[in-house]
């Protein structure tokens, strides 16, 4: 049993996803949020538990919207699909193959289904021309700290002239040729987990992973109707993230070692107050932005909160107060009742200041 | 009606008087921090608001029978496009051409329940609703229906047959259009709002947003399909062969594989 | 974000309630202001699912869609929607007065003014009007005729919501933040419930408290556009298969009126916190500029205007990037010489500085570069505690005569001299009072209220090559009016 | 096939260029120069090549500084050429373009229109109407933006575009997303919306002859990857002395670091400080004395010079950072500006406030690739980066969470990516102060 094992206890380890792997760029700076994902821990289940379920979920409408926008565009042999692509990148109308993965002979057993994934990204790599176009639901596979993890991507990845895209369907609309920045920059992210694990795969099978486009095959809505759109996706700069992050998660080691010997977060066996403490000893890098993406957000605010710290105030203000780390010391340092040490007379002028100027304005 | 009015006010009243009374537990509770009650609280709120909107209501009627059976309605469908099919397009087809009234949960046992009737009795029926089978595993192809009348080649699944069976529904509603349109009948609006939307998909087969001409869509779905036939023939023909050898005559039907039923 | 906005965020903590951003209210607020929340389906673009509209607070309208896929249904709700508003966007454009310039001319003496709750609102506002103008009452699918004209209005009200100062259409926790820090994160402040459980507890609590109790979705459901997920589950849901059964909106109605009457309560309290703020020198020369453009906007329409296109040409991308950017340079010079309290983030900045005249030399005279004849260019020199961090040459102006162009000569520890280079009469001497004397308190800042020149710009149909050309002229089509809505 | 000497390519380059704009058949061609690629030469060329053939010609460029260098350079080459300077009304003209007798200046269009090359502002072009020039030259035209072309474009027929598209991108303080993904955003730059819109030729200066050997890989590999390019002299070419040996502290071990390799990081502990971290401040302002004190002797493939103060930079992120710096006491004479304001300029040794500093999380102004491109390539022999150290950790940590919009050619390089590279290579020159 490692001590990620222990730290988890005896729940079964969550599985990752491109989403969870494309959340570990989101903030990586979080040595709490590093650990728990490190360790397969429901970080819903035990944010719950502690008190503070997470502040965000998923309508059911918008569950229901993607999964018919999706069937959509596979529907009748992908025959929108074919469309776009014939339409963005020139796919000749010869290439229509279609090859679903979803199970092999009924049979959907994630070993199973990689080694076919291989076998025919290998022979569409191999083969050239006629060698297979589409193929749906490939299984892919992508080393994350140290061990294995399939990824069970929702896209399609294609060939065309020897190049293989992934292509990726969102529900979001594209209107006037124009999305969400922040629902393009997720999709890119997760994408690119994709491009990166084929890249993978193409390398381990021989072949150059070259051979995967950085450009990724954008569908979604067009406009307000149901009509599927494609755009190209370069994802060349989250891809160089990624890199980053996944070489990185080594630090895992010097985050455990920093741990009290024994210490679990299980939430099976502790009471609240006990898994409370046990996740404060790991030290959360709290950014309102965490709101919208990190389960264990409000415990971590509250627990900003409660120590009177700057990052309850936004990143912006934080730097604003010069690194000055809890709230009560910039105002002390502001007000004179708090004598600056010698790394602070800086900011401690600049709020003296600031508090005279202020209080002569509202005055 | 009146009574019924009656009874109604009196459960509104309790309810309301219920949907207060938790309201104010849920705020004791929540001052209390005790959260797990508050979870508890709020999930009976949740019902009892619902059970008030539902009492706020008349019952909806149930929904009118079908006049034919469902199978027979998917066999109609399915003869119609000759091809193996996918449920939502078999619904489609069925409600633009013969005014069915079928919805696609009403096919997800299907094609299970006819491979236990083919297993009790075989070829008692004169048809069965069965598999189209992957051309390399001989496996069910997922989601969709075929007939078990059809020579066996047509019920294959090969990589290039999904595209070219759409090319050949999309002729063959193009075709059936044409056949109302010369025995002096039009086609309803949806049957040509279907043919436009698998038009659009066809290279050369609609102008831009305009109605689809029936015998545009053939000219151009011939013209795509020349290219697929002979690659996509050729491999159906081995794999039916194959079939022919290896498979017994239940999944030959409904095709072979671990999970038979449940991939269905 | 400055730091003295940080630093009111730390006392607002400290205080436990928000903390004054400003001493004046920089926007206007309408006699009438109509508030508008609307509710849009989660995972559709813009599928409008309910709003809460009206200028009565006592008297709101309640609208909804009963099933939002329904594509009539969501037509049918825009033409009562247009039924609600046009009435009151109309009624400002029949009563106009006339503007004393050049050539004199009408303007409406007042205009429409729409309250929406957060930056959302406006999003989806223009959204609705990108869905709706385009549509005509005729052809293959028709809609009511008011429904494309108030696709037009939405559109014109969020395009003049780009515009900084401009009040036609306005976020209202925006507006709460340029007026009050909260203890919460800028993030945070996006939501109105908080936003005003800082800004104004209820009687007993402190902010973070009473901001901790509006963060319940049951007692403060979102402000929208977006649903709480977990309402769609529980409660939506279950109301629009009611509906489908039933064929009676009312469960689905119930459903959203629970989502949207806190808001509406909320949105009046705000209204009454503004209004309790004096207003700012400057909002009513701020609100003509939008009675302006909406007196156009009547007239544009009136002549039977198009709807405007999807996507700006080269050149009016570029004239609207120039005048975006003039708005705001004025808006921020007005907003700092308007409010002191404002103008402390130029001064912390270095951009500003605050003083007492110390030495004039009034009779100064030199030959300015470029010229023959000398001009009087008198010296002013001020002593200020402020961290200036400007150099010899920058044009500074002041509250004092916002027109008067002043430049700095040298800054030498705490004793900055300026040089005044116009608006003192014409005769040899400066005009009295028109330069600042000995121990008066002055305040100058590297801000410019004039917003600058726009660049001369070729006429649409003159774009150059280099731009790709003349585009086509955008003449509405069939397609645009039958693009599919599903 | 046998490697050509820097001379050699950039001769190539430039004649190619020059026959692509006067012989080709575009309208337009684009030269992409890195920092110190011999811009002014080939403008100054292409000026005098088109002049010789008895062409007219405008010349536009971003600032006046910018004109009045050209109009200098350009005077200088061609001494019986007509110049008009066009310039704003209450514009003083320095002594270093009036002293040319080819030159005349004025702030109306037909006192100088006669002349066969009118050179101005972007700005100043665009009050200009109703005439044309067969041929223009544009000027940092990555510098400029897409609107500003936009208004003078109708002034010429073809023009030559050059500019370094490493440096800062044209900003604005509005919000613009409304026409992100547009071919004609008004908030790219010229050359990116005319080669959007225009299938035009796009050329590149292939040496750097202001970075010398140590700096040009570095900077090449790190802000141009797919644009490479070379130093145009060798590491023996440069050599930078300090007269005096100095002190075993840590200002004078940065200085010998600097002059021995060319790069310098004079490190101070880690800590989050305000943006005018006077630690930091003091140590650019007193890097900048001790080498001015320490005697500073430039060689390069010239001649030998003393470093003077007016070949001496200081660079920072921030206007406040300048004005502390300034006030920190630094010698008369050494320039001290921010990014945006250094660009286009070239120094013999830089010292750099690293913008990323004493930060404890970076912004997208932080992060910009153009703004540390810009800060370390000004440099002709050395170039001193003054950090907080916890800058790797801060990039280790950043959240890449950024905006996507669709359509948006993707900008390379990636700051992150630029940042960590600069960073790997200065570990290799720290000293810790």
């Amino acid at each position: 049993m490692t001590r990620l094992d222990t730290l988890r206890g005896p729940a079964a380890p969550l599985d990752h996803n491109a989403r969870t792997i494309a959340a570990l760029a989101v903030n990586p700076g979080c040595d709490r949020r590093a650990l728990l994902d490190a360790a397969g821990i429901d970080k819903q289940k035990t944010a719950t538990h502690l008190g503070y379920p997470a502040p965000f979920g998923q309508s059911p409408f918008a569950i229901t919207r993607a999964k018919s926008f999706d069937a959509l565009v596979k529907a009748n042999g992908c025959a929108h699909l074919l469309r776009l692509l014939r339409h963005t990148l020139g796919l000749s109308i010869s290439e229509a193959s279609y090859s679903d993965i979803s199970d092999v002979g009924g049979n959907d057993n994630h070993q199973v289904r990689h080694t076919r994934t291989r076998a025919l990204l290998k022979r569409a790599a191999t083969d050239g021309e006629g060698a297979g176009t589409l193929f749906d639901h490939p299984l892919l596979k992508l080393g994350v700290a140290g061990h294995q993890v399939y990824l069970e991507p929702a896209i399609i990845a294609f060939q065309i002239e020897g190049r293989f895209h992934v292509v990726e369907i969102k529900s979001f609309a594209v209107i006037d040729d124009q999305a969400d920045a922040g629902q393009v920059a997720a999709a890119a992210r997760q994408s690119a987990v994709y491009v990166y694990a084929l890249r993978a795969l193409f390398a381990s099978e021989g072949l150059d992973p070259d051979r995967v486009s950085h450009d990724v095959v954008l569908v979604c809505p067009k406009d307000f109707a149901n009509h599927p759109t494609a755009t190209l996706l370069d994802v060349r700069q989250q891809l160089a993230a990624l890199d980053r992050q996944l070489s990185r998660l080594t630090r895992i080691d010097r985050i455990l070692d920093e741990l009290p010997v024994g210490i679990t977060f299980d939430i099976e066996t502790q009471s609240p107050d006990e898994a409370s403490k046990a996740v404060s000893t790991v030290d959360a890098r709290f950014a309102p932005e965490c709101l919208a993406s990190c389960e264990m957000a409000l415990f971590c605010r509250a627990e900003a909160r409660d120590s009177g710290s700057t990052d309850m105030l936004g990143r912006t203000a934080r730097d604003e107060l010069g690194g000055v780390e809890s709230i009560p010391t910039a105002l002390g340092l502001a007000d004179g009742s708090r004598s600056a040490s010698p790394e602070q007379t800086e900011i401690a002028e600049q709020l003296r200041y600031v508090r005279r100027i202020y209080t002569e304005a509202v005055a | 009606m009146g009574p019924l009015i009656l009874c109604g006010t009196v459960e509104l009243d309790a309810l309301e008087k219920r949907i207060a009374g938790l309201r104010s537990e849920i705020r004791a509770a929540k001052a209390a921090g005790d959260h797990a009650t508050v979870r508890s609280l709020r999930a009976e709120l949740r019902k009892t608001e619902r059970a008030w909107d539902d009492a706020l209501e008349p019952e909806p009627e149930p929904a009118k029978a079908p006049l034919l059976p469902v199978r027979e309605q998917v066999h109609q469908a399915l003869t119609l496009l000759g091809v193996p099919t996918a449920a939502k397009m078999i619904v489609t087809v069925s409600e633009a051409f013969f005014a069915g009234h079928i919805t696609t949960s009403q096919l997800t046992s299907l094609r299970r329940d006819e491979e236990k009737s083919f297993r009790t009795s075989p070829y008692a029926r004169p048809y069965y609703l069965c598999a189209a089978l992957t051309s390399e595993l001989l496996s069910p192809a997922r989601g969709l229906l075929a007939v078990s009348t059809w020579p066996l080649p047509s019920r294959i699944i090969g990589p290039l047959s999904p595209r070219a069976d759409f090319l050949t529904s999309a002729t063959r509603i193009a075709e059936h259009i044409m056949r109302l349109t010369g025995a002096g009948e039009d086609a309803s609006p949806s049957a040509y709002r279907l043919l436009t939307r698998m038009a659009q998909n066809i290279p050369g087969a609609v102008d831009g947003f305009d109605q689809a001409d029936p015998a545009q869509v053939i000219a151009a779905a011939g013209a795509e399909l020349a290219v697929h036939e002979e690659s996509d023939a050729d491999e159906r023909g081995e794999a039916a062969q194959r079939a022919e050898q290896q498979l017994n005559e239940v999944t030959r039907l409904f095709g072979a594989g671990l999970k038979t039923a449940r991939t269905a | 974000m400055s730091v003295i906005s940080a630093y009111a965020r730390a006392l607002a903590v400290q205080t436990g309630r928000a903390q004054p951003v400003a001493t004046v209210r920089h926007v206007h607020l309408s006699a009438t202001p109509m508030v508008f929340i609307p509710l849009k389906l989660a995972g559709e673009a813009a599928a409008p699912l309910a709003a809460l509209v009206g200028t009565d607070p006592a008297n709101p309208r309640l609208l909804v869609v009963p099933q939002p896929r329904n594509r009539d249904l969501r037509f049918a709700f825009m033409a009562e929607l247009a039924d609600v508003m046009l009435p009151y966007v109309e009624s400002f454009a029949g009563v106009t007065e006339t503007v004393e310039a050049k050539t004199p001319y009408e303007r409406s003496s007042d205009a429409p003014q729409l309250l929406v709750p957060n930056r959302g609102g406006i999003a989806f506002t223009k959204l609705l009007g990108r869905s709706t103008r385009f549509r005509r009452a005729d052809g293959p699918y028709p809609v009511h005729p008011s429904v494309p004209v108030l696709g037009q209005w939405l559109t014109f009200l969020a395009e003049r919501a780009e515009y900084a100062g401009s009040s036609a259409l306005v976020a209202m926790t925006e507006v709460l933040a340029l007026h009050w820090a909260t203890g919460q994160s800028p993030m945070e402040d996006a939501n109105l419930a908080t936003q005003l459980a800082w800004i104004a507890p209820p009687a007993g609590q402190n902010g973070p408290e009473a901001a901790l109790a509006a963060e319940d979705p049951l007692t403060s459901p979102p402000a929208g556009p977006e649903t709480h997920p977990d309402f769609d589950g529980q409660v939506l849901d279950h109301a629009i298969r009611a509906y489908e059964t039933s064929n009676s909106p009312a469960q689905v109605r119930e459903a959203l009126r629970t989502q949207l009457e806190p808001t509406w309560t909320l949105m009046w309290q705000a209204v009454r916190l503004l209004r309790e703020l004096p207003e700012a020198a400057t909002v009513d020369a701020r609100w003509a500029k939008d009675r302006d453009q909406f007196t156009r906007e009547t007239a544009r329409l009136a002549d039977g205007g198009f709807p405007r296109g999807r996507i700006d040409g080269a050149v009016s991308a570029a004239i609207r990037l120039a005048d975006l950017e003039s708005a705001l340079q004025t808006y921020e010079a007005q907003r700092a010489f308007d409010d002191p309290l404002v103008m402390t983030e130029h001064r912390v900045a270095g951009k500003a500085f605050s003083g007492e005249v110390v030495a004039v030399d009034a009779t100064r005279r030199i030959v300015p570069p470029g010229k023959t004849r000398a001009a009087p260019r008198p010296l002013v020199t001020i002593r200020t505690s402020d961290p200036v961090r400007l150099s010899p040459g920058k044009r500074l102006s002041s509250s004092r005569n916002r027109k008067q162009k002043t430049e700095i000569v040298s800054i030498a520890r705490d004793l900055v001299v300026i040089q005044i280079n116009d608006q003192m009469g014409r005769g040899s001497t400066p005009a009295p009072g028109s330069v600042p004397e000995v121990g008066e308190i002055v305040c100058y800042a590297e801000l410019d209220p004039s917003g600058g020149q726009r660049p001369r710009l070729p006429s649409g149909e003159d774009t150059p090559w280099t731009h790709g050309g003349p585009p086509a002229p955008y003449v509405p089509t069939d397609e645009d009016a039958q693009e599919a809505w599903s | 096939m046998i490697a050509l000497t820097p001379e050699q390519a950039a001769a190539d380059a430039t004649a190619a260029i020059l026959a692509d704009f006067t012989g080709g058949p575009h309208r337009g061609v684009i030269v992409d120069s890195p920092p110190g690629a011999g811009k002014t030469t080939l403008v100054v060329t292409a000026a005098t090549t088109l002049a010789d053939s008895g062409e007219r010609l405008m010349i536009v460029a971003q600032t006046n500084e910018q004109v009045d260098d050209l109009t200098d350079k350009l005077a200088s080459k061609a001494p019986g050429l007509s110049i008009g300077r066009l310039h704003s009304d209450g514009f003083s003209v320095p002594s270093r373009v009036t002293r040319h007798p080819g030159v005349t200046t004025s702030n109306k269009i037909d006192q100088v229109e006669a002349c066969t090359v009118v050179i101005a502002t972007a700005d100043k072009w665009a009050y200009v109407s109703e005439r044309t020039w067969p041929w223009a030259i544009v000027d940092e035209a990555y510098q400029m933006r897409s609107d500003k072309l936009l208004a003078i474009a109708a002034l010429f027929d073809r023009a030559l575009f050059v500019g370094d598209p490493g440096q800062l991108d044209p900003f604005s303080v509005v919000d613009t997303e409304r026409w992100a993904g547009l071919a004609w955003d008004p908030m790219q730059s010229a050359v990116a919306v005319i080669g959007r819109l225009n299938d035009l030729p796009v050329h590149r200066l292939p040496v750097s002859w202001r970075l010398p050997a140590s700096a040009a890989p570095l900077v090449s590999e790190a802000f141009y990857p797919f644009a490479p390019f070379r130093s145009g002299t060798a590491a023996a070419d440069r050599e930078l002395k300090l007269a005096t040996a100095g002190f075993p502290v840590a200002w004078d071990r940065t200085l010998n670091e600097a002059a021995a390799t060319g790069w310098a990081l004079h490190e101070l502990p880690n800590r989050h400080t305000i943006r005018t971290d006077a630690e930091a401040v003091q140590a650019c302002a007193g890097l900048a004395t001790r080498l001015l004190q320490r005697g500073a002797v430039a060689h390069d493939e010239n001649d030998t010079h003393p470093v003077s103060p007016d070949r001496i930079a200081i660079g920072c992120a921030h206007n406040d950072q300048v004005a502390a710096i300034r006030a920190a006491g630094v010698p008369a004479g050494i320039t001290v500006d921010t990014a945006n304001r250094l660009q286009g300029r070239e120094y013999d040794v830089t010292i750099v406030l690293h913008p990323l500093s004493g930060r404890r999380d970076a912004t997208a102004f932080h992060l910009e690739s153009g703004r540390l491109c810009v800060l370390t390539s000004r440099h002709r022999h050395a170039c001193i980066v003054v950090a907080r150290a916890g800058i790797a950790e801060l990039l280790d940590n950043h959240p890449s969470t950024g905006r996507v919009q669709l359509n948006v050619p993707v900008k390379f390089p990636d700051g992150w990516e630029a940042n960590h590279a600069v960073l790997a290579h200065l570990s290799d020159h720290r000293v810790q102060a």
